[in-house]
């Protein structure tokens, strides 16, 4: 199938099969991190810092090792030294050496017979701290009096006189921004503020790893990337890659949290140490939300300028972002996705990312995205309030298109944000009438999307079924949609494709189901595999028919020939060609390995209704549209499934979810009763539109779905609330103590 | 055949307050070459993960794929995903 | 631990007096195993009460009021159509507790037990007047509900004390009941505040009331000058206005991970007066 | 730690296993029984993802000692689907993609058959408030309600 076929009807693209993994999933047998166990197994327990910034002294394991049952203790003297930089700090992250630098950060672990046996051994483990001065709020941590997290923490970008709490600095822009602020005829300002926010995914992080003395291993773990953490654990521990094989257990959601190492060395270490038994690890809620992901924290500062008429002449951005102790905040995405949504003569951008006593940020779901669109698209709303512009012809006016210079730099190809506006402004949700105490908010939302490095390979059975083998793991209905592009691509049904995720010897490297690759990249690989063996099933019919190769050609599962000249031939089926390989060279089989390009911008729209109780503070979501450009909707179930979680994700943001500390800078709501994430009688149902407006550059038009939808929602909500209560509130959580205050005093404070 | 190479601001310090480079080279390998050769400040930007959008197509640093002569060429910060 | 399923009262106590170390009750389990997974100590004796006879019984007594036994879970409470009816505000405290999972497992009496300032159900069996039964090595006694909790986390209950029913006063005419509570999201969440009002009329007029404040003190406040102020009136005028300021008043909040202490103070006002009106719509109905 | 013989049924079959009293339920299906379907997202009751039926109830298997089921009638995910068959609310799940990463999906299909037993005309306001108690991350629950909807419409159509 040609580039050029994309915008043909598909017979099996589009429609909405039953995933192959359903049935798994429905009857508890799907086997996720947790669900494994092994002969001689052990159970390990992590001990944890109890302070957000200590010196670790001492560390007496002595008394714990004679417990009965423990068969290992390790603590960072057990991981070799020696390291380059980004490897120290994925190190020092899994196991902290003479600092803990967060509360929850790991200091020993031990695996023992019984997990109640291991936490004893943990409660035995003597540790002598000395405490440190800690900071956790980013505007305190770019102080330059600030209490240091880690000396010499930033680096070579970072300019002189900063903060010693700044990891690195960024700066761009085009155009001259003072002239565009004298070309507007309002200029509006303002600081916005986000708190951290866990990716909050059901399953805890879960492993069980082997390791011998002579370096080889294997490891079970719910991961959105297997090879990322054979890389990264292969690096702490210094073992051979090839060597440790990982297997991807099903993934019990991850959105960015689980593309990293946290307790998978820990269980390495701990085999190897206890003569190479098993040994499992699964980590608690409470460990889960005091030592892995979250997102970093923003202050954000932004001036914005529109004309009378709607348009945007100008912008500045300042992000400062926490990202916790070893920096990595997704503070240059963020900056990318600012004003990625608008044409504007002139912006500039500056970003700091800041070092504070908090576990290291991890990916979520459009880093960095939601905090610029909160930022940003809260400012544009609040311009467009006062000059009485309607929000959705603002955004048309201003809209980027094909051809348009990006903010951050590079030229759009086709892009789908004005179809996205006018689908918007269309839906009846944009004109339902309102009641006292209710608003609407609208905004837009970005994602650059990521193609990656991706290797697969498609095997034809004896009966003209057909393998697929990826290493993405499925977290959301990628073997649906990979399924559903193999059988468009071989025209052959949809059942008759299994789709497989392989461990990490059994294919290249691939990154993890991340950047909304999954769909995209593999699915890319598949066709160009797939058309591997579709070439070879023709060169062997072109031989039965003693024909040239280029006189055979594929359709609908069958190879014919290439028109009359070619000769007169019935058809023969993907079948018979399958039943006759061993007879006409053996198996057939394909594979691709590239880094995919060619990644399509998603760009969203989405519209909010709440009602405020005036007296409490809360805010109900009334009603609730996504509208976004899949470019090709290949399951389109799941892609509307991506569109309501991520939008779901983005109210729990904006309402209810924060990361609280206490004076002592320990996390005081590690559990899902206090770190509120939402439930299903907090939410209407979440309506969508999938747009449709290709992306060239894929053989199927997909542009990844997964993370643009997470962005518009605290924008949106924002814009509602200030509708309803003419109120504006400039940082999140909307919580209903903040928004009463805000209702009281006329502001929020930020 | 020259390409045109695009900086990020905080870069300029190293390339004589330029944030626009014209600069002759037939591949993103040979441009990384050229740039870390003329322009040393720029090294550990490089080192430290880079990507390079090509007419507005993300590449790897070390492509030896031919590039399009006049190709517009944008250094960005290396982007995370979730 | 050692795990004990008595078969009496009796015998629970005996086990309890002849046992050393931590001892802990288990009747729905809901706090006491949420304190097995995160607390630093497990109790050295766990004594499951369930396996006694008449624990998950509700039954009416001769006086006219009911007994509802220490392991009636929220569900049996919630489908006990007449104490639904007769105390809807007692009844709906219980069902706020947690979710239809906790509900099956959940008691009144662990609720109390358990000591939490913020517990759904204890205003509305406060404001009800209810008490309930201990048995200890010397005897069993009735004690006020009201009298049960001493602090955060604390109760009168001493060692040896256990707890084997609830008991519900005769419910009249022209009485109601409410409870409200303020939670950020609409269902999962701890109380950041909670009112319960107790409420009987004559001719319409209030003429005795019982206001009870949830996690906004150390303990359940009783706000008796709040209360005060709604007998003799029909809610009429700017008595609920007069009422919110009283309970916003009276509140001894302090500031911690679910809410402020001033946050607390403006909002226990609001849900005072919400329940009120909810009371008092209940006991004009109830005739 | 001296452990407990427990004699139980688990979706109609007798089975015996020998519990540490500190265990959960949960801990005793999973890693005595081998039933891994239901999950431990939480441990202390907040997520729903070990629901199971405990005598008839619905309850958070972590919320229940392993030591209480002696006697007991347990219903797990691994028994909801009939011999010949999907459970109806498990057909209608994987039929409008009410999953993605299907890890919340065992306690939440417990839980909506604990509610379609009760109730099979729920308004979507119950479902709602009777799933609280069961966290889903991926979905936005919005696909989950509709099926169990759409669930209890058929199962009227078909009484």
């Amino acid at each position: 199938m040609a580039k050029d076929e994309i915008t043909k009807e598909f017979k099996y693209i589009g429609t909405r099969p039953n995933r192959p993994d359903g049935y798994d999933k429905v009857t508890g047998r799907a086997k996720y991190g947790a669900d494994v166990s092994a002969v001689g197994m052990l159970h390990a327990a992590v001990l944890r810092s109890p302070y957000a910034h200590a010196r670790i002294k001492c560390i007496n394991w002595e008394k714990a090792a004679k417990l009965s049952g423990v068969k290992a203790i390790v603590t960072r003297d057990d991981f070799p030294n020696g390291k380059d930089e980004d490897t120290l700090k994925l190190l020092e992250n899994t196991i902290a050496g003479e600092f803990a630098y967060y509360d929850g950060h790991a200091i020993a672990a031990v695996a023992a017979t019984s997990v109640f046996a291991a936490k004893e051994a943990i409660k035995a483990i003597e540790v002598e701290y000395e405490v440190l001065p800690h900071v956790i709020d980013v505007d305190e941590a770019i102080k330059p009096d600030a209490p240091v997290v880690r000396e010499n923490a930033g680096d070579f970008s970072v300019p002189e006189g900063c903060s010693p709490n700044v990891a690195s600095y960024i700066e761009f822009g085009r155009g001259d921004i003072s002239n565009g602020f004298d070309k507007a005829d309002l200029v509006k300002s303002g600081r916005f503020k986000t708190e951290a926010a866990h990716q909050g995914y059901i399953e805890p992080h879960a492993c069980m790893a082997q390791l011998d003395h002579d370096g080889q291993g294997e490891m079970w773990v719910c991961t959105q990337g297997h090879w990322y953490i054979r890389q990264m654990c292969a690096a702490v521990l210094g073992l051979e890659s090839s060597k440790l094989c990982v297997t991807p257990s099903e993934i019990g959601g991850g959105f960015g949290g689980k593309t990293t190492i946290f307790i998978e060395p820990l269980a390495l270490a701990l085999s190897k140490k206890s003569g190479g038994r098993p040994v499992k690890i699964v980590m608690s809620r409470a460990e889960v939300l005091r030592a892995t992901g979250p997102t970093a924290s923003a202050s954000m500062d932004v001036k914005i300028g529109m004309t009378k008429d709607g348009y945007l002449t100008s912008g500045s951005v300042e992000f400062r972002m926490q990202g916790g102790a070893f920096g990595g905040s997704p503070v240059s995405e963020a900056l990318q996705c600012a004003f990625a949504s608008y044409n504007m003569p002139a912006v500039h951008h500056i970003g700091y990312d800041i070092l504070a006593n908090r576990p290291r940020a991890a990916a979520y779901r459009a880093p960095g995205s939601p905090m610029a669109a909160f930022a940003v698209e809260s400012l544009i709303d609040e311009i467009c309030t006062d000059l009485s512009l309607d929000p959705i012809d603002v955004r048309l006016k201003n809209a980027v298109k094909e051809g348009d210079k990006s903010s951050y730099g590079p030229k759009f190809k086709k892009i789908g944000l004005i179809e996205t506006l006018e689908a918007t402004k269309d839906h009846p949700n944009y004109s339902v009438s309102l009641e006292v105490n209710q608003g609407r908010g609208v905004a837009a939302g970005y994602w650059m999307n990521h193609g990656g490095e991706t290797s697969v390979s498609v095997s034809l059975a004896e009966d003209g079924s057909v393998n697929v083998t990826v290493g993405t793991p499925d977290i959301g209905g990628s073997r649906a949609s990979i399924a559903l592009m193999t059988a468009e691509t071989y025209g052959i049904p949809y059942d008759s494709v299994s789709v497989n995720i392989a461990e990490t010897g059994a294919l290249g490297f691939n990154e993890p189901t991340h950047g909304s690759r999954a769909t995209l990249a593999s699915g890319k690989a598949v066709y160009e595999a797939a058309n591997q063996t579709i070439s070879e099933m023709c060169r062997r019919v072109a031989r039965k028919w003693q024909i040239d190769p280029d006189a055979v050609f594929w359709e609908k599962g069958y190879a014919k020939p290439a028109g009359p000249n070619a000769g007169d031939f019935s058809p023969i089926s993907i079948k018979q060609i399958a039943s006759e390989m061993d007879k006409t060279g053996g198996p057939i089989a394909g594979h691709h390995e590239a880094s995919i390009r060619g990644v399509g911008h998603s760009f969203g729209v989405h519209i909010a209704d709440v009602e405020v109780d005036p007296e409490t503070g809360r805010v109900t979501v009334l009603r609730y549209l996504v509208v976004q450009d899949a470019g090709r909707a290949i399951h389109p179930s799941y892609v509307e499934g991506q569109f309501q979680g991520g939008a779901v994700q983005g109210i729990g943001w904006a309402l209810n979810e924060e990361y609280v500390y206490g004076a002592d800078g320990c996390l005081q709501n590690a559990a899902f009763l206090d770190y509120r994430i939402p439930v299903a009688s907090d939410l209407p149902n979440i309506d969508t539109i999938i747009v449709e407006v290709p992306n060239p550059d894929h053989p199927f038009g997909v542009r990844g779905v997964g993370e643009t939808g997470i962005a518009p929602p605290l924008p949106a909500l924002a814009n509602a609330v200030a509708a309803a209560t003419k109120v504006r509130l400039r940082s999140l959580p909307m919580s209903p103590a903040k928004v009463l205050k805000a209702i009281k005093t006329g502001s929020d404070g930020c | 055949m020259a390409v045109n190479v695009y900086l990020w601001t905080s870069l300029k310090k190293f390339t004589n307050e330029e944030d626009r480079l014209s600069i002759e080279a037939k591949s993103i390998g040979e441009l990384v070459g050229v740039l870390e050769r003329d322009f040393p400040g720029l090294k550990p930007f490089i080192d430290s993960g880079i990507s390079f959008a090509v007419n507005g197509e993300l590449s790897n640093p070390n492509s030896n794929e031919p590039l399009p002569d006049g190709a517009e060429i944008y250094l960005m910060q290396k982007l995370k995903g979730g | 631990m050692q795990y004990h399923t008595p078969s009496s009262f009796n015998e629970a106590v005996a086990i309890s007096n002849s046992s050393s170390g931590l001892i802990k009750y288990l009747a729905g389990g809901t706090d006491v195993l949420v304190q097995l997974k995160i607390g630093n100590k497990s109790p050295d004796h766990l004594i499951d009460i369930k396996n006694i006879p008449g624990v998950r019984d509700v039954t009416l007594r001769k006086d006219g009021g009911y007994t509802i036994g220490a392991a009636v879970s929220g569900v049996q409470l919630t489908g006990h159509k007449k104490i639904s009816n007769k105390w809807p505000g007692l009844v709906e405290g219980m069902e706020l507790v947690g979710s239809a999972q906790i509900q099956s497992r959940a008691t009144l009496v662990g609720n109390l037990c358990n000591g939490s300032p913020a517990a759904d159900s204890v205003p509305g069996m406060i404001a009800a007047g209810a008490s309930v039964s201990v048995i200890n090595s010397f005897g069993t006694k009735d004690v006020l509900v009201e009298d049960i909790p001493t602090g955060p986390g604390s109760t009168s209950l001493e060692n040896g004390d256990i707890v084997t029913a609830i008991k519900l006063p005769k419910r009249n005419k022209y009485e109601g009941d409410a409870y409200l509570r303020f939670i950020p999201r609409t269902e999962m969440d701890i109380a950041v505040v909670g009112c319960a009002v107790n409420l009987s009329l004559e001719n319409g007029v209030i003429t005795a009331a019982k206001v009870v404040l949830g996690a906004v003190g150390p303990k359940m406040i009783i706000a008796n000058a709040a209360a005060d102020c709604l007998i003799g009136t029909k809610l009429d005028g700017n008595i609920l206005s007069r009422f919110s300021t009283e309970c916003s008043q009276i509140a001894q909040p302090i500031s911690d991970k679910r809410g402020s202490k001033e946050f607390r103070k403006d909002i226990i006002g609001v849900i005072a007066k919400r329940a009120a009106t909810k009371a008092y719509a209940r006991a004009l109905g109830n005739n | 730690m001296n452990k407990i013989h427990v004699k139980t049924n688990i979706n109609g079959d007798h089975v015996e296993f020998l519990a540490d009293p500190r265990e959960t339920l949960l801990d005793c299906l999973r890693d005595h029984i081998g039933l891994t379907g239901s999950k431990e997202g939480c441990g202390t009751g907040d997520c729903g993802a070990c629901s199971c039926i405990f005598d008839g109830d619905l309850v958070s298997s972590c919320l229940v000692l392993g030591v209480e089921a002696q006697g007991k009638s347990i219903e797990t995910i691994e028994g909801m689907a009939g011999e010949e068959d999907l459970h109806p609310l498990q057909k209608k799940f994987i039929e409008m993609a009410a999953l993605q990463c299907g890890f919340c999906t065992p306690g939440i299909l417990i839980a909506a058959k604990a509610l379609l037993d009760r109730n099979n005309n729920p308004t979507e306001n119950e479902v709602r408030y009777w799933l609280a108690g069961n966290l889903c991350r991926c979905t936005g629950y919005d696909k989950i309600i509709r099926a169990v909807m759409e669930t209890a419409k058929e199962i009227q159509e078909t009484a």
